[in-house]
């Protein structure tokens, strides 16, 4: 829309929920798999950390800078693995996953690959652990 | 709706009371204007006064003016039906068009079908750092074929004002048609077609506190142009199809209100944005401000603010959301495949990264200067939260 | 305004009841619809709620549909965005264009444009003495280079229905484009797109008890036709300008009013006809109609009445003046120059001296029975009073 | 205006007075004078009959065929040397004529040629009568 005064996108209530009140916004300093993901295109980047042991996710924490959706996609992500066992998150569906951030708007659908390479990331930590 | 939490004037304004009630007065006369029984002449007279109070406002003769559906038909009528009554569509030999590359999509995509549609040439003219189109690079550019040109009076987005009256002047002296499109001025600062002698000039009366589909055309006495809505004999035979006339009553009232406060909220305007620009300096890192260096140059209701670092798309949804703030931005998610950055700003040669970064403020009169302090507050606390989530990632 | 006297609704229908309480409604949510913030979503929601019960209406789906500024926009837009989609306006080999001679004038003005600006060819059909223009007319007009017929789907002055979906199904399979001024037709009688097979086809609220200055084109799903109004996004990127949100809130609620009565408006007028044009054969000497012998052809609204020997713009005049009653003419004092006749009546073969005999009648929602007798005795009062006045002279 | 349903001017105060309550539109018996004249465009006719004894127009009458506005310059000219002496009458400036029927809309102004010609034809009923 070129030559318009330019808008942030509407958001479901998941996205809302998880930009405003991001409860897994922080740092953990002592982390056992860690990864930083982006979208060239866009710019945003995700980076998470997590503390896993005896294949559990004790924690998990992101950092984000992106768009009010990106924010949230880190949120989402980690609130749905932290605490849990990696071999019951590696069960996620790809259903689940396209459905995990709740309606978007075209422009943020690209939010979605992001969240898709974060749980294809949960994979290769768990090969060696095996 | 509550309005404190409003900062975007720029996009629409909510109506003043003297146009909902002029609305309300006029839908019960349902007359079409164009009868001549004597019921319709009711609506009839009712076209003629608001055409005398919006004249007014735009600084003009009635007679100058055309109703439209707003800006933008207004805008293309004003350019297609310049060029064609110039012959310059509708013949094999293409004329030459010149715009500033800030304007408004309406001007800009009307220059690309003229292109695309009829092989036109089209200088599209990049303003300078401060966001100003002079009349020296208008007249750098002019050729022998060049047939109109369209620069705006007040940029939208940074609110730069254009020297228009000395490209008035420039334009005048060869013959070459000026449209002005006076969107952002007309009904928020003091504005007089007469003085600055454009050609056309188009206007939104939802801009200055009317309602949203109706704005208009002023016309030169003389001129005439071909129309865009070919039909009956509306408007002097200038715009077919019966008239919106219960939204032309609301904005002639909304004309006849807003130009009585004019001065008084020009004035008060100014002071608001030293206030709110000095309150976010001192409460928010990292702010800078794109725009003229001369606050003569710009009008005094828009802010165009860049916090450096800030995903400003983030933070206004965190605006948005947490506070009922609303403001509207220089750059959005589009897609995967491109991003989506403000034409104005990059014209003006702002960074990609600073265009991310970038809010544009603007506030009107209903602003009230404890809502200044709120937002500001808001906005450092979103600044904040939004520092805390990114310090550990690149960007 | 009291409505007993009105019989002039085919120019312009009073507001319903719904529609102004929509309206008012929405005058407080000021949102522009194309801001994303959370506020902006409530007009965004009412526009697209409005789309679906003009969709009901107009018999197509909410995708189909793009909302304008009246009829006359959209008979422009149909018109001359087709053709520049189909490449002919802009393009040195002129195509042909065919229009009935009863269209509007909104149609007949774009015809002539065409013709004067870039050269087409266009043929206007006559219709028959009836009023009607056959698909064997269409087709016996038609030329290797047509690109685009528009007929109107009811005429405005004498109410015929034109056969448009045989002509649709002519027309589909050469691959020309059909348009339809469904001006006189959409919320009047059962209209329904899909059914009628056309491309594109205008509409208008003010003439189904919805406000003035809105209504919409359907376009059929799979074309696109390039804009009129250039501008945002607003619209799919069809249609720019801010929208008339207040004014397509209301002819969203007309539109829903008018289809759940629209079958028994449609009896009750057939029934008001009947009773209508005996009485005035009755009361008024010398009285004709003209317009299809066969009813199935004609809206029930519509009355086109002459009066043998009487002056109907005199009568007119007597009926406003005396009696509060709105009609209007076939016939118009012009100049000294040129008498104004209805172009309808001419193309349908009626004499000069028979033309300046006619008043149209049209009635609506809330015309009563007994409205119709106090016409008749205004009629007939008037009658006497003129041939009164003229039996010593000439005429 | 090609295309629009057609519609009655808007009229004056002066015009819709005369008529919608012409007192003068009947016919004399016995005139003295009369005349009949008319718009070939637009064919309305105005005929006046006069009966005028020792240069007093003891009665004017007309009758009419035509537009609202010509119905009412017959009433008018009646009116205005209705039991007048024809001498008074002839006094009448081209001022007062072209304002007696009150503010025009273009298209009613040629009506007003019609009122001249009835003015103009009084000047020859004097003539001979001297
Ligand atoms: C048949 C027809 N087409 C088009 C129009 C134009 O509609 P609008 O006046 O809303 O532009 C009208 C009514 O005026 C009409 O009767
Ligand atoms: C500078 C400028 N021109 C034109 C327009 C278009 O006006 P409208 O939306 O009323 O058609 C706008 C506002 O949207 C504007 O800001
Ligand atoms: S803008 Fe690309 S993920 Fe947000
Ligand atoms: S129309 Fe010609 S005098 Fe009335």
């Amino acid at each position: 829309m070129p030559g318009c005064e330019l808008r942030a996108d509407m958001f479901n209530e998941i996205i809302v929920k998880n930009f405003s009140d991001p409860a897994f916004a922080s740092e953990l300093d002592e982390a056992t798999a860690s990864i930083e993901i982006g979208n060239p295109v866009c710019g945003d980047r995700i980076r998470v950390q997590l503390d896993v042991t005896d294949g559990l996710i004790k924690r998990a924490r992101y950092q984000a800078w992106g768009c009010a959706t990106s924010l949230a996609t880190g949120n989402v992500f980690c609130a749905c693995i932290d605490g849990k066992p990696l071999s019951v998150v590696l069960d996620t569906s790809n259903d689940d996953i396209e459905t995990m951030l709740g309606e978007l708007e075209p422009s943020q659908h690209h939010c979605l690959e992001m969240l898709r390479a974060l749980f294809q990331w949960l994979k290769q930590i768990h090969a060696p652990a095996k | 709706m509550s309005l404190q939490g409003y900062f975007d004037y720029n996009a629409t304004t909510p109506m003043c009371q003297q146009a909902i009630d002029a609305l309300n007065g006029a839908l019960f006369d349902f007359g079409n204007p164009s009868s001549k029984y004597s019921l319709a002449n009711i609506s009839k007279q009712r076209l003629e006064n608001a055409r005398r109070q919006v004249a007014r406002l735009v600084g003009c003769d009635s007679s100058e003016l055309t109703f439209t559906s707003g800006g933008t038909e207004a805008n293309n009528w004003a350019i297609k039906g310049t060029l064609t009554s110039r012959g310059s569509i509708g013949n094999a030999q293409p004329a030459h068009v010149i715009v500033s590359s800030i304007e408004h999509s309406s001007v800009l995509e009307i220059a690309s079908y003229l292109e695309r549609v009829f092989g036109f040439e089209v200088t599209r003219i990049k303003p300078n750092a401060d966001g100003i189109v002079s009349a020296k690079a208008v007249e750098a550019v002019l050729r022998p074929n060049t047939q109109l040109v369209s620069i705006m009076l007040v940029n939208n987005e940074v609110g730069t004002i254009q020297p228009v009256g000395e490209i008035s002047t420039l334009l005048r002296a060869r013959g070459i048609h000026f449209h002005v499109d006076g969107v952002q001025a007309v009904g928020k600062i003091h504005v007089n077609a007469h003085e600055l002698g454009v050609d056309t000039m188009s206007f939104a009366a939802h801009k200055f506190y009317g309602p949203k589909g109706v704005g208009g055309l002023y016309v030169r006495q003389g001129l005439t142009i071909e129309p865009l809505l070919h039909g009956g004999d509306q408007e002097g035979g200038l715009r077919g199809g019966t008239e919106a006339v219960a939204l032309i009553v609301a904005m002639g009232a909304a004309a006849e209100a807003i130009y009585a406060v004019l001065p008084e909220l020009v004035f008060r305007a100014a002071n608001y944005r030293i206030t709110f620009s000095r309150l976010l300096i001192e409460y928010v890192p990292g702010v800078s401000f794109h725009g003229p260096s001369d606050p003569e140059q710009q009008v005094p209701y828009t802010l165009s603010v860049c916090i450096d670092g800030i995903r400003a798309e983030a933070l206004a949804a965190i605006l948005d959301q947490m506070h009922g703030i609303q403001v509207s931005l220089g750059s959005a998610c589009a897609n995967n495949k491109t991003v989506s950055l403000s034409h104005v700003l990059v014209a003006m040669g702002v960074s990609e990264r600073a265009i991310k970064a970038t809010l544009r403020v603007s506030f009107g009169q209903y602003t009230e200067e404890q809502d200044l302090k709120r937002f500001v507050d808001a906005m450092a606390q979103g600044v904040r939260s939004l520092q805390r989530i990114s310090k550990a990632v690149d960007h």
